[in-house]
């Protein structure tokens, strides 16, 4: 492979990732990291969706006038979202009922819009699928790690999991709104400390 | 190959195209997974039939009847009624409503029941999903009223979460009034036969 | 000769000082405290000093490590946000949980914003909220005051306002509920249930008065809250006593003078004119009943000052002092 | 075909095409025409929005760039010429490329060169100390080392020295965007060119007094003898009011002035440090 | 008792000196004349190097608007003409003369009488009080006579003479007001008739209760002059709150006194009118008060202008020992001085000695949003605020929050319990945002 | 009562962006100043109302009765999608002042997940189609109370300064926490 294209793939994970440094997609980021298991499946389904969708647009690009361009790319990302959605439905009725409504929201999450009007309507489709590869893991794993920090110190398990006695109390706050705001705020905090000692 | 320009032919055509193209694939998994979707569906309602009643050998979704707002499955064992799940719901909820499947035999007893649909508060009025609340409504005959304790009743309420064990109650407590109108009250010959049989039945165990 | 200074005017400095007014609050606060260790007994020294040191360990911590600036912990106002803190809680919380809460408002409600001054939200407010959703079970547990110097024995109860809170949503009357309910003498004197600081509002409003006479806080914020909770709950009274209790019960029960007094006037976290103080007291007020009186929670007043310090801002964006030379046409 | 199919296929691709002939006819209707290529330039520019350029960001910049046809008169700082090759193909016109300039800070009053006399207990801010006196040192015109350019600097490229409390600016980091050269109330910064290898020669002092007024308060001041312009050989260097100024556009970097100056009032950055005096003629001419 | 409505403080008053009668101090050896004194256009000198000079003689004219004859205030040699550093240590040119004996200017009247007829006409009398370099001698040394040069279109109806002086420590218009009682009104007559108006209020704070009755008494005998006792408040001297206390006219935002029919002296000011009118005497003297809790006797001094400080610390009692910041002006405005080698000038009011320990300010700490600074702001700004956009140089929000309206008091940060020094950043905005204007008005 | 019901529980109790976590991108974005959060939330006010509208036209009288439901997500975006520009490109050139205002925030409604999520979740709460209109509206006040506490904050914040690590979203993220905290106490005001 290229090395522009590994620098692609690779991009996302770190040093442009979208939830930490890009700060994309925030809505699911926040709602869904309530574990580890549905930060993991929404992951997986936006990848899904991102690579697919930068792929077509890649391949589609100059057959959209710019009129109709946004237009054009919500259709093609709301219709691998629907297919997601559908596929959910009928093969992992447990984690779709958690994800709720997130997964059609998928649709206008904003990286992939965003990863759309930025990378892959200016490239060809082998750098657009590393992008939307590298995205989406970068995604995933930031949701994953989010969401096992919550469930730990909100719940004491880790992908359900238990990891303390039943018995011993957890803060619940982490489960609830204001623990995914803190943190998710403190998780950008540490990672540009992080990225600012380099 | 260049842009196409912003002019009327392309952009319609474009869209056009674009949404036609995707909806046909769409349509197309549409009907792939339409058949998975109804039986999990369908499989969720059963199942939760299954859990909070004996075994039986109908299909009680079939049967099934909506009587003020609430869904019956009645259950029958080789042409016997055995018992009833009720899909009931209450909105005194901590979060406005949520929805249980519980399992009443044909006396009233209450087999089981089971938390189909909640918003309570993670870690508080979710502990109802937890055995060691909901086990002790099992093989409990409601007397006049299901009530905590702190309202003088003998249930015992999850702690910091009395709000949801009382609506735990509220949602039994309407499903039995429904259920005892609607099925105890009209057949009392088959209840009193049924109770029977299934008293019969455990003894002959 | 000395080297002379060169600065700018004035050269003279007037006799307020930060130490002087954070301190001049934590005086303040000593007769309820001591009220609450008469009742409560080890326990609530206990759950006091570690909500103290707390406190003051993370605020030296962070200020010393994270933030790299001169500890100022002798400043006096991580004292007072310990100490309302523990005021804040029932005093069999376990003490874990009151470390969590300091490092909670020091270093969420505090530190995460530079430090004194320049936090939006009361801290010990947002540490007290932060404990009571986390641990809601610990946290609304009350042991019920003893006055004698006894370890804490496990008689527990709800706070008065919880009774009512429980008993009208139960379909109870005021009437019938008023057995189990503390006569309103009790709880101007003290010896009712609750967390550490509510137990006398006599002592609260003694230490509101000092701060007055000190200059450390002005009569806006205290009186207007106070005083809409009084119209507010009245109105309600009125029209059905039955349902809603007199207002009186509610000036004295709970939080409101603790929060009316200490919290609410924290002048990090409220508006900084008169008119825009009468503004948020008045919005505590009102908050503070709608939660109390329709809310699923017993008690408001935090939430109620919490949400107004988040309007605080714009109180202070839309109530600007009245200029010289402005009217003039 | 399966109806569930066609009747989706109809339904989105007509809510598609009369989304497209709405919107097409509307755009038509409401054309507003705007240059495409503002967007372009404005791409290409580094989105710092520093101001640097005279303008309030980038994108205002983007317009004066069109507007004007060219970049004659119009520079960003930032991305200093690799933004001018990129953007004159879009204006159709060459690129003409400027000398990297940078920051220098024209005053050596360090602590001990220019002791202190008072204690200034003020706010920390240069504009209000120079309002209020001439400075600890007493020189009316040198560097109050309160930082204000360091604050202005959006590049972190300025820092106040420790010991010397004068501001040093890094050779890697300055863009010279000149916002330091705007927060300094006593203009002691000035945007110089770069040099090849970062080497340059300037009077750091810009003490307009007499000499001796001058040299009361500070060692390395300028005392305007005027030894430098005679030793000039390229006619660099001026003396007006009291005070040399070495033009950067002429001086050659030969460094004879920075030996004749009695006071070592001219800096010398980034050269090697100089051979014994015997060799120096060698070295001078080396370095031309 | 009459005070303005807004803000204010109270800071202790400490008026040592305050008793002490005024006390002529020796003609000094030497003397550094600056040329400008005043607030306005720089005058243009007429002297030059080696010539000798008469006490009174003009040293530099005035040829602008706003601009002030200078005189020399001894008889000598001129020295040389050189800068001299003024009380920030910026140079300024300066005349410096040797003293030669005490040799005045004939047409001065060096008598004691005292003249009450009032000869000249009213542009007369302006054009005297501009030939004789009469400037505000209550701290901002605007030229007078631009003061009684009512624009068109403006009429005043009150004159305003200003015997609060506010400031603490400070006592050397209380003792003109007490000693010069009488000469005063004189000049508050002249003053009145210059401005064409019949009526004049004195405004005197009430910790000088001497004064007031002393005047109160005096005034019978002049017509249309009112004296006011008013409550201690600081800073009841600055003029917008001054007119607000007596008359209760409030001087719009950004507008000078005589927008609302007022014009204010001070009450050395009208003293200085006096001796010009009725004495052909120019502004070449003046009362300073010297004082510090340090100082071993606090005093006031009738100075010859161009003296050093140095000299007034001697005759003091000299320089104490842990003396850590000497101030020209007093403590509320005085400008902290770099060197005590600087000249007397017209504006200087009093010579402030502060020990090490005073002049530290206190440490800096966060603003706990207190609003303690809005409260006592006169101006009813928000000083906290304007400090905070200034440090952060957001001059746009700086000017809308009205920073211009400043009259740099200092109360706020006298008052502010975090010792923020918020009136530095308040005069950096001021200086920025006016400068924005100006770029604005070139535009 | 019902109404009034729906709009208390939208606008506090269960705000869209404290509560619900929908449309964070936009309230992150563009709270900085109370001015420009104002005209945001005005554009999102119309926007959703308008766009709510049209979704329930769509799925009532066309999804629904074509039993192509699955089409909701695809069908609502390019409806919306549509809308907005429409809106951007009629107010640009009729209304160029207001266009300076809110025309900046309209693209960013597209990409609002709040639009999108409103319009499914009123469907699903099987709302007619006045209640969805008024349910949508209040959602957006919502979002515009949220949007202007936290704008009157963080104004707050740039002139008191805060620590440097905590710049940007992090510092935004943590207030929106607090305001998130002190909201809880909204809880059970309406069941
Ligand atoms: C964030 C939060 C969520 C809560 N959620 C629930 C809940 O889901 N169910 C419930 O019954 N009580 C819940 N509560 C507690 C109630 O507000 C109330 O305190 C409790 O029901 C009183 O009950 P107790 O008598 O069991 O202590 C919650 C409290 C908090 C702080
Ligand atoms: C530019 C300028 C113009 C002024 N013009 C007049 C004037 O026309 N009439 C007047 O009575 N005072 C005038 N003043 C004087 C002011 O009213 C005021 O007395 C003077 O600035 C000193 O006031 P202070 O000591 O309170 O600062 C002017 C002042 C300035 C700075
Ligand atoms: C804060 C402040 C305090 C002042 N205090 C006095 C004072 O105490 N006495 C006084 O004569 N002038 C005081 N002034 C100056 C007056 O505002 C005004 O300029 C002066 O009275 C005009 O008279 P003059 O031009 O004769 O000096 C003060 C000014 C300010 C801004
Ligand atoms: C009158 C007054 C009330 C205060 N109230 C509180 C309070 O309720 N909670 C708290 O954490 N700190 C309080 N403080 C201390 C301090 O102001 C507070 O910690 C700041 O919010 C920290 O920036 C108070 C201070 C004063 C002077
Ligand atoms: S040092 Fe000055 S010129 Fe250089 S980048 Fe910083 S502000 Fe700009
Ligand atoms: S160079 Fe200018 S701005 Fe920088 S510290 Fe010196 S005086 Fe201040
Ligand atoms: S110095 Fe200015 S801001 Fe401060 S109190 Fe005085 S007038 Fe108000
Ligand atoms: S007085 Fe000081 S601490 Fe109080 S608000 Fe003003 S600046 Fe802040
Ligand atoms: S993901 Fe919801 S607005 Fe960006």
């Amino acid at each position: 492979m290229k090395m522009s294209n590994i620098k692609h793939l690779i991009n996302g994970l770190w040093k442009e990732n979208p939830t930490l440094v890009l700060v994309l997609g925030t809505c699911p980021t926040l709602a869904v990291t309530t574990a580890a298991m549905n930060g993991l499946g929404m992951g997986a389904a936006t990848t899904f969706v991102l690579v697919f969708s930068n792929l077509f647009i890649a391949l589609l690009k100059n057959l959209i006038p710019d009129k109709v361009r946004i237009a054009a790319f919500v259709v093609i990302i709301a219709s691998f979202v629907t297919i997601v959605d559908l596929v959910m439905k009928a093969f992992t009725p447990a984690l779709y009922a958690a994800l709720g409504v997130f997964i059609p929201l998928i649709v206008v999450n904003c990286i992939i819009l965003g990863r759309a009007e930025a990378f892959a309507q200016k490239n060809k489709a082998i750098p657009a699928i590393l992008d939307g590869i590298g995205m989406g893991i970068g995604f995933t794993l930031a949701l994953t790690i989010m969401g096992s920090v919550r469930e730990l110190l909100g719940n004491g398990s880790i992908f359900d999991i238990k990891l303390v006695s039943e018995s011993t109390k957890t803060i619940l706050i982490f489960i609830l709104p204001p623990g995914a705001f803190f943190t998710y705020g403190y998780f950008i905090a540490i990672k540009n400390r992080l990225s600012a000692n380099k | 190959m260049a842009k196409l320009e912003s002019n009327l032919k392309n952009m319609v055509l474009s869209l056009v195209f674009i949404s036609m193209g995707m909806s046909a694939a769409l349509g197309y998994v549409y009907l792939l997974t339409k058949e998975p979707i109804e039986k999990a569906n369908k499989e969720k309602e059963v199942s939760a039939v299954k859990m909070v009643l004996p075994a039986f050998d109908n299909d009680p979704v079939k049967e099934m009847k909506v009587i003020d707002g609430l869904t019956f499955y009645p259950a029958t064992k080789g042409g016997q009624f055995i018992g009833c799940a009720v899909n009931t719901f209450t909105d005194k909820a901590f979060s406005g409503t949520f929805t249980l499947m519980v399992g009443f035999l044909p006396d009233g007893t209450i087999n089981k029941s089971v938390v189909l649909d909640q918003k309570e508060t993670p870690g508080l009025g979710t502990k109802m999903k937890e055995p060691k609340f909901y086990s002790q409504f099992e093989n409990k005959k409601i007397e006049g009223e299901l009530k905590v304790k702190k309202d003088g009743g003998e249930v015992d309420a999850i702690s910091a979460a009395t709000i949801s064990s009382r609506a735990y109650c509220d949602a039994l407590n309407k499903a039995y009034k429904l259920f005892m109108k609607e099925f105890a009250a009209k057949d009392k010959t088959v209840v009193a036969d049924t109770a029977a049989a299934v008293q019969t039945n455990v003894t002959n165990n | 000769m000395n080297l002379l200074t060169v600065s700018g005017s004035p050269h003279v400095h007037g006799d307020q000082s930060l130490k002087k007014i954070m301190w001049g609050v934590v005086i303040a606060m000593l007769p309820a405290m001591l009220v609450s260790f008469w009742y409560f007994g080890l326990p609530a020294i206990i759950i006091t000093l570690t909500a103290v040191i707390s406190c003051l360990v993370f605020e030296y911590l962070i200020q010393k490590f994270l933030l790299k600036q001169n500890p100022t912990i002798t400043d006096g106002s991580a004292v007072i946000t310990g100490m309302l803190l523990a005021f804040n809680v029932p005093s069999s919380l376990p003490l874990w949980q009151m470390v969590i809460g300091a490092l909670v408002a020091i270093g969420i409600a505090k530190m995460s914003y530079g430090g004194l001054g320049k936090n939006p939200f009361n801290p010990a407010l947002v540490g007290r909220v932060f404990l009571l959703i986390s641990f809601p079970v610990d946290m609304t547990l009350w042991p019920l005051p003893k006055p004698v110097w006894t370890m804490v024995d496990a008689i527990t109860g709800p706070t008065s306002l919880g009774v009512l809170k429980e008993g009208v949503a139960k379909g109870d009357t005021v009437s019938q509920l008023a057995s189990q309910l503390p006569s309103l003498q009790d709880l101007f004197i003290g010896g009712v249930g609750g967390s550490l600081g509510e137990v006398s509002a006599a002592a609260l409003i003694l230490g509101g008065l000092y701060m007055i006479f000190r200059k450390i806080i002005t009569w806006h914020i205290p009186v207007s809250f106070i005083a809409t909770v009084a119209i507010f709950t009245g109105i309600m009274w009125q029209v059905n006593p039955e349902h809603y209790i007199n207002p009186m019960f509610h000036l004295l029960a709970g939080g409101l003078m603790l929060g009316a007094i200490f919290m609410a006037t924290d002048m990090v976290t409220s508006p900084m004119t008169y008119k825009g103080m009468i503004v948020y007291g008045i919005g505590c007020g009102v908050l503070t009943v709608l939660i109390r009186l329709w809310g699923s929670y017993p008690e408001g007043v935090s939430f109620a000052i919490l949400i107004m310090n988040a309007v605080t801002p714009l109180i202070n964006k839309g109530f600007k002092p009245k200029r010289f030379g402005e009217v003039v046409k | 075909m399966n109806q569930v199919l066609i009747y989706s296929i109809i339904a989105l691709g007509s809510i598609g095409a009369i989304s497209a002939i709405i919107l097409y006819f509307v755009a038509q209707k409401f054309k507003v025409i705007e240059d495409p290529r503002i967007d372009e330039v404005a791409d290409k520019l580094p989105g710092a929005n520093c101001g640097g350029c005279g303008f309030a960001g980038c994108r205002n910049f983007a317009e004066a760039i069109v507007k004007a046809g060219n970049m004659d008169n119009l520079n960003c700082p930032v991305g200093g010429n690799a933004i001018i090759k990129e953007v004159a193909p879009i204006l159709g016109i060459v690129a003409v490329v400027r000398d990297p300039q940078i920051a220098v800070v024209r005053c050596s009053g360090s602590r001990a060169n220019a002791p202190q006399k008072v204690v200034y207990d003020s706010a920390s801010t240069c504009v209000f100390a120079h309002g209020l006196f001439s400075g600890e040192s007493g020189c009316p015109h040198g560097c109050l080392g309160l930082g204000d350019c360091v604050v202005s600097c959006k590049f972190d490229a300025i820092y106040i020295d420790e010991t010397t409390g004068l501001p040093v600016v890094s050779n890697e980091k300055c863009v010279a965007c000149g916002a330091c050269v705007k927060a300094c109330p006593r203009a002691i910064i000035e945007i110089r060119n770069k040099n090849k290898k970062d080497r340059r020669i300037f009077v750091s002092c810009i003490n307009q007094e007499k000499g001796a007024v001058a040299k009361k308060n500070c060692e390395v001041a300028c005392i305007g003898c005027g030894k430098c312009v005679k030793v000039c050989n390229f006619d660099a260097i001026t003396l007006k009011n009291n005070l040399a100024y070495i033009d950067f556009t002429k001086c050659t970097l030969c460094r004879k002035c920075v030996e004749e100056c009695p006071t070592n009032a001219i800096n010398e950055l980034n050269f090697p440090p100089r051979k014994p005096k015997t060799e120096k003629a060698e070295s001078v001419s080396t370095e031309l | 008792m009459k005070t303005f409505k807004i803000g204010g403080v109270h800071p202790e008053e400490n008026k040592l000196a305050s008793n002490k009668a005024i006390e002529v101090l020796p003609i000094p050896q030497k003397v550094c004349i600056p040329i400008t004194q005043h607030l306005g256009a720089p005058s243009t000198l007429v002297v030059e190097k080696g010539a000798n000079v008469k006490v009174g003689q003009l040293l530099a004219k005035a040829d602008a608007f706003i601009c002030a004859n200078v005189h020399s205030s001894v008889s000598g040699k001129i020295s040389k003409i050189d800068t001299t550093t003024d009380t920030s240590g910026y140079r300024k040119t300066s005349v410096f003369i040797d003293v030669e004996g005490d040799e005045w200017e004939e047409s001065i009247d060096k008598s004691d009488a005292i003249i009450k007829e009032i000869k000249l006409s009213k542009e007369e009398i302006i054009a005297k009080i501009k030939d004789m370099g009469i400037v505000g001698l209550g701290g901002a040394t605007f030229p007078t006579h631009v003061k009684l040069m009512v624009p068109q279109g403006k009429k005043a109806d009150v004159l305003i003479i200003n015997g609060v002086e506010c400031e603490p420590y400070l006592t050397s218009d209380h003792r003109v007001m007490l000693e010069k009682g009488e000469e005063m009104l004189v000049g508050v007559s002249i003053l009145m008739k210059g401005l064409g108006v019949e009526k004049a209020m004195i405004g005197i704070e009430n910790n000088k209760a001497d004064a007031i009755s002393h005047l109160q008494n005096l005034s019978g005998n002049f017509n249309g002059i009112e004296v006011h006792a008013l409550k201690v408040k600081y800073p009841q001297g600055a003029e917008k709150q001054l007119i607000k206390a007596l008359i209760n006219r409030e001087v719009p935002a950004g507008k000078l006194p005589i927008e609302v029919g007022c014009v204010v002296s001070n009450a050395g000011t009208a003293f200085a009118v006096y001796e010009a009118i009725q004495k052909n005497k120019p502004l070449f003297e003046r009362v300073v008060t010297v004082t510090g809790k340090s100082v071993k006797k606090p005093s006031n001094f009738m100075v010859r202008l161009g003296v050093a400080v140095n000299e007034l610390i001697e005759r003091a009692g000299g320089l104490p020992e842990d003396t850590g910041k000497v101030i020209s002006g007093g403590p509320m405005m005085g400008k902290s001085l770099n060197s005590l080698d600087v000249p007397v000038v017209k504006g200087t009011s009093g010579i402030l000695i502060m020990t090490q320990k005073e002049s530290k300010r206190v440490e800096i700490q966060n603003c706990i949003r207190c609003g303690k600074c809005i409260t006592v702001c006169p101006m009813g700004l928000e000083p906290y605020l304007l400090a905070q956009v200034a440090e952060n140089a957001n001059f746009e929000t700086a000017e809308n929050e009205r920073v211009m309206d400043c009259i740099e008091c200092g109360s706020c940060h006298y008052t502010c319990p975090s010792g923020r020094p918020l009136l530095d950043y308040l005069r950096v905005g001021k200086n920025k945002v006016g400068q924005i204007i100006r770029n604005r008005a070139n535009n | 009562m019902d109404y009034i019901n729906i709009i208390i529980l939208a606008l506090f109790v269960n705000n869209v962006v404290l509560a619900q976590f929908l449309g964070i991108c936009p309230f992150l974005g563009v709270s900085n100043k109370v001015e420009t959060s104002l005209g945001m939330g005005a554009a999102v006010i119309f926007v959703m109302a308008l766009a709510n509208f049209v979704t329930y036209m769509v799925y009532f009288f066309i999804l629904k009765p074509l039993h192509i439901e699955f089409m909701q997500t695809i069908s609502f975006i390019l409806v919306i999608a549509f809308l907005v520009q429409v809106v951007e490109i009629i107010l640009k050139k009729a209304a160029p002042s207001l266009y300076q205002a809110l025309g900046i925030y309209l693209p960013l409604i597209t990409t609002n997940c709040a639009v999108l999520g409103i319009a499914i979740l009123a469907v699903q709460k099987n709302y007619n189609m006045v209640m969805s209109v008024v349910y949508a509206s209040a959602i957006a006040v919502g979002f515009t109370l949220a949007l202007v506490l936290m704008a009157g904050i963080r104004e707050q914040l740039e002139n008191t300064g805060y620590p440097k690590g905590m710049k940007g979203f992090p510092i935004s993220l943590i207030t929106a926490g607090l305001l998130s905290l002190a909201f809880m106490g909204f809880a059970g005001l309406v069941k």
